[in-house]
């Protein structure tokens, strides 16, 4: 099948295909969905500032700290452009998870309408990843506000039946997936923002999905703020992003306190930075944040909208093959409409960490379990699934090893 | 293939037909989670002056939890809670040997069986839920660590 | 003057040593109070993760997921080594700075002896970095709590004379510094950890300053908590340790919520993970951890107690140089007892932003200003002061430079 | 060396003999701060009929700030808020130019010294303190920006 992706050239870019698996096995990588490989750009990037520019940034007048400074805000222009968004707009986190639990405890602490409080509504959906329900619950519970959120249909949609008595004028935040992380499902996100927005709710995007494998414009979105994390768009690992509108940020309380955060300090009061400083205390995550500009500038190389289109290539390749498999059931969207390359699948009745240990024979890298979602997996009566998620480093017979290993685990067990 | 040393049939026989499986009733019942894959276990533990006169358990999870409970069941009835921390502590060794023991078969029975899966780190966790619920209902019970 | 390390063949380990400074001259590093520079084993490490074991966590049961998950928990074992505590208590965050938020929400959600609630108090001192002084002082504002605080002698030292009134029976937290990181003074801890002791205080130590630079023992110290800064022990940015007493982190809630730290979750309820994981929301920043691991592995194989000694003789050499300078202040301890490597000097009426342009055109590498230590640069009634902190890659040569570099302000702006 | 271009003696001048330097009595009285080193300044403005009739501040910081504070009074007032912002304009290109520019000397008048310090991305904000507590003074004055 031809592709629009040179994928053996790009194979060539990441060291890691060079090692051999179980077995002498080379590594098919199907768990791009937890977290992505690296290209050499990114540990170069990392390298390089390590070697040649590091010092503490924004505190040192003398040169190395300026070579940090304007390799750090260089790599926040980058990841602006990226997104499309102000620079001032892009604030460094250790991951998504922790810019989700930064908006929560954040909306806490603000006074005014962003506030979150007694009687105050969250909605969220029986779609989200752990990190993207949980400080919302937590929030909740803490403040005496109330979490609501759209139901899933079998067929991973959301049930959007009755989003007028979901998101009521009483809802002040929307937190919702732009994908699922387990079957991969795209919900119908323009009438859930339409109605945040309607009743003066913000609305934040978990893009980590999303984000690293396709073109993402808030802008056409209408978000008002959107998170995700470094280490799946090629990126280092302890590195994310919170973006917010400037409005918004301007409003909010900080969320961790330290140093370069403040404008002015005593021991008994504290005034803070302007935005995006007030969000960063501390010394930064310089080199993740250079790490994460080479990761989407190799990214922007390729393309979000031809890895997209590669990654539902291989997306059909793999439904087609997986649907002809007597034993195999695939969870969720069984076409390539309203999804992205995410998907889950069961075997039998076998359990996934089974199914995943024969996998694993064949160097075949998926998933198993609840994949940190875990009352989608309750919603859908499983004990959890197999979840294969590609990126632009895997081709067609990456797909191959995957089917002929799943029709093993299956005659494996049956045979016994 | 290794997958045989991992999956030897006395595992996949528990698998199939459990022993000891059912609604726990006794008085000192226990839940445990494998949060990172979400296997869950509800076990109770009878103890009759100092034996374990019953274990029963229920729950979902791989051939590996479920086979290694049965197994575990067999294993500890019927003897004090002394010689089942015994039992319990040689196969936790065993499992945490990266492949390293071979494991006492004397002590361990069919337990031995699970030895494959001492090379498998991510699966250690499977083997050992059904004993740590044994382990915790017991001292729940009285039974001396 | 000889000394204990080899510095030249340590210099060589660093590559950052090779760069060139304004007007081609070399690097003379003495900002590591603010952030170390890496050697290429940190560098190796981290690559070697990306290139070879990169995987999530925890979550996957293939072989590459085993081989991060052994690198990951080696380096927490690694980190427990060098702290000679449990692995188990080894909490990796991103920073300090994290590390010492983590434990003021916790505290704050926490219910029980470790929960801060009006009236109860919280107890540092004017030597606190804004790290440990703004978590405590907006938690206070927050809960009701009390702040209160040992304040500073001209000579860096505590004013304990009050000890009895500062720390009393209402007192739920004392967080201090383990030394100065603007004086580089060392108070006088002992009876500062017996008193919140005995009044069933916990005790928590900004280590930031001295975990890199000297062997210290939570146990000979006798405190609770201990945060230090990955990326000022030779390790990766964007990595911290919080490390605690078992018994107390067993009773302390979350800080940041997501996937990873659960042990059930429903729409509506969620339980967490034993510690340490409850405190590791998310995909961790494993190469950093590894890095780390790598950082603390170099400073052992050199020796804390030597470069303790190593640091105090260049410590010895700069403050009699500083000290015969005629315009010349040092300002805090004057010799080298109850001190570490890092010294705080004014020039005539310089401002430091001034001073420091001038070393900079020598390519000396100092911290100019507050120093994220504004309440201390108050008390001492200055606009902030030049710093100069020492490493195990310094060397005598460095001091000279600095010492000439220093005459030479003094005397581009004397002059004219 | 480098130096000399940063301080021209014009800078140490002014540092040494601030002009406008005073306690602010206008109405209008901002205080801005550079948070990484601690300077800070305090400026009022007063506008006549759309002229800046007076500016005084009062602050600590380093020569630059110090000098570019005077400056910038002896530039601005006797103008209309509108030049005065035109200036401003083209000192603040002038700043971030990182050495590329080198700054209309008809407009800059005096402020053409500090040219300079673009090459020293940390000192660009001190040089700028002034400034920013001039423009945000003057729009709180009704001032248009
Ligand atoms: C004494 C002290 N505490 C806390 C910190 C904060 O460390 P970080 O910025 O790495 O979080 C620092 C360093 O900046 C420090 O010197
Ligand atoms: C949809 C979604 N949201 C949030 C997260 C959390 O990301 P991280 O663990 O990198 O913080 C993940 C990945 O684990 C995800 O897939």
């Amino acid at each position: 099948m031809p592709t629009i992706l040179d994928v053996a050239s790009i194979k060539r870019d990441f060291p890691i295909f060079d090692e051999k698996m179980r077995g002498g096995r080379r590594l098919v990588f199907l768990d791009s969905g937890a977290t992505s490989q690296k290209p050499i750009a990114v540990l170069d990037a990392e390298r390089d500032f390590y070697s040649r520019r590091n010092a503490a940034v924004h505190r040192g007048s003398y040169f190395l700290a300026e070579e940090a400074s304007a390799a750090f805000e260089g790599a926040r222009q980058i990841v602006a452009n990226f997104l499309e968004v102000r620079s001032d707009e892009v604030i460094f986190t250790k991951s998504a998870t922790e810019s989700l639990n930064a908006l929560a405890v954040s909306f806490e602490r603000t006074k005014g309408v962003l506030n979150i409080g007694p009687g105050d509504e969250i909605v969220v959906s029986e779609l989200e990843h752990h990190a993207n329900l949980l400080p919302w619950q937590q929030l909740a519970k803490r403040t005496g506000a109330v979490l609501k959120w759209f139901g899933m249909n079998p067929d991973g949609s959301l049930d959007l039946s009755s989003i007028g008595s979901i998101i009521t004028p009483r809802c002040k935040v929307v937190a919702i997936t732009h994908q699922s992380n387990v079957l991969g499902s795209v919900p119908d996100l323009a009438p859930i923002i339409a109605a945040a927005h309607a009743v003066g709710a913000v609305v934040v995007l978990d893009g980590c999905q999303s984000v690293p494998h396709q073109p993402v414009s808030v802008e056409d979105l209408d978000v008002d703020f959107l998170v995700f994390s470094g280490h799946k768009a090629l990126g280092p690992t302890g590195i994310g992003i919170l973006w917010g509108r400037y409005e918004l940020l301007e409003q909010m309380e900080p969320f961790l306190y330290g140093g370069s955060m403040i404008e002015t300090v005593t021991m008994t009061d504290s005034t803070w930075a302007a935005v995006p400083k007030r969000f960063e205390a501390g010394v930064p995550n310089m080199a993740q944040a250079v790490g994460l500009a080479a990761g989407l500038t190799y990214l922007k190389g390729v393309g979000l909208a031809n890895i997209h289109q590669h990654e539902m290539e291989l997306t059909k390749k793999t439904l087609d093959g997986l649907l002809s498999i007597d034993g195999v059931k695939v969870i969720g969207p069984q076409d390539t409409k309203n999804r992205g390359g995410v998907i889950s699948f069961t075997i039998d009745q076998l359990h996934p960490h089974d199914v995943g240990q024969v996998l694993d024979q064949y160097g075949v890298a998926v998933r198993t379990g609840h994949h940190c979602a875990w009352p989608l997996i309750r919603k859908l009566g499983l004990m959890g699934t197999t979840r294969a998620s590609f990126y632009l480093y895997n081709d067609d017979s990456d797909v191959d090893v995957l089917l002929e290993s799943v029709v093993a685990a299956r005659d494996y067990f049956r045979k016994r | 293939m290794d997958l045989d040393s991992l999956y030897q049939d006395v595992i996949l026989d528990h698998y199939k037909n459990p022993h000891h499986k059912g609604e726990p009733s006794g008085e000192f019942k226990v839940h445990h989670v494998n949060p990172s894959c979400g296997d869950e276990i509800t076990l109770s533990v009878t103890l009759t002056a100092g034996q374990v006169s019953d274990v029963t358990w229920n729950g979902v999870g791989c051939s590996i939890s479920q086979a290694s409970a049965s197994i575990m069941s067999d294993l500890v009835v019927g003897r004090t809670s002394q010689d089942a921390f015994a039992i319990l502590d040689e196969f936790t060794s065993l499992m945490q040997s990266k492949g390293t023991l071979v494991g006492n078969e004397e002590v361990l029975e069919d337990a031995i069986a699970l030895s494959g899966v001492s090379k498998f780190p991510a699966r250690v966790k499977c083997a050992l839920l059904g004993w740590m619920a044994f382990k915790d209902a017991a001292i729940q019970n009285g039974a001396k660590a």
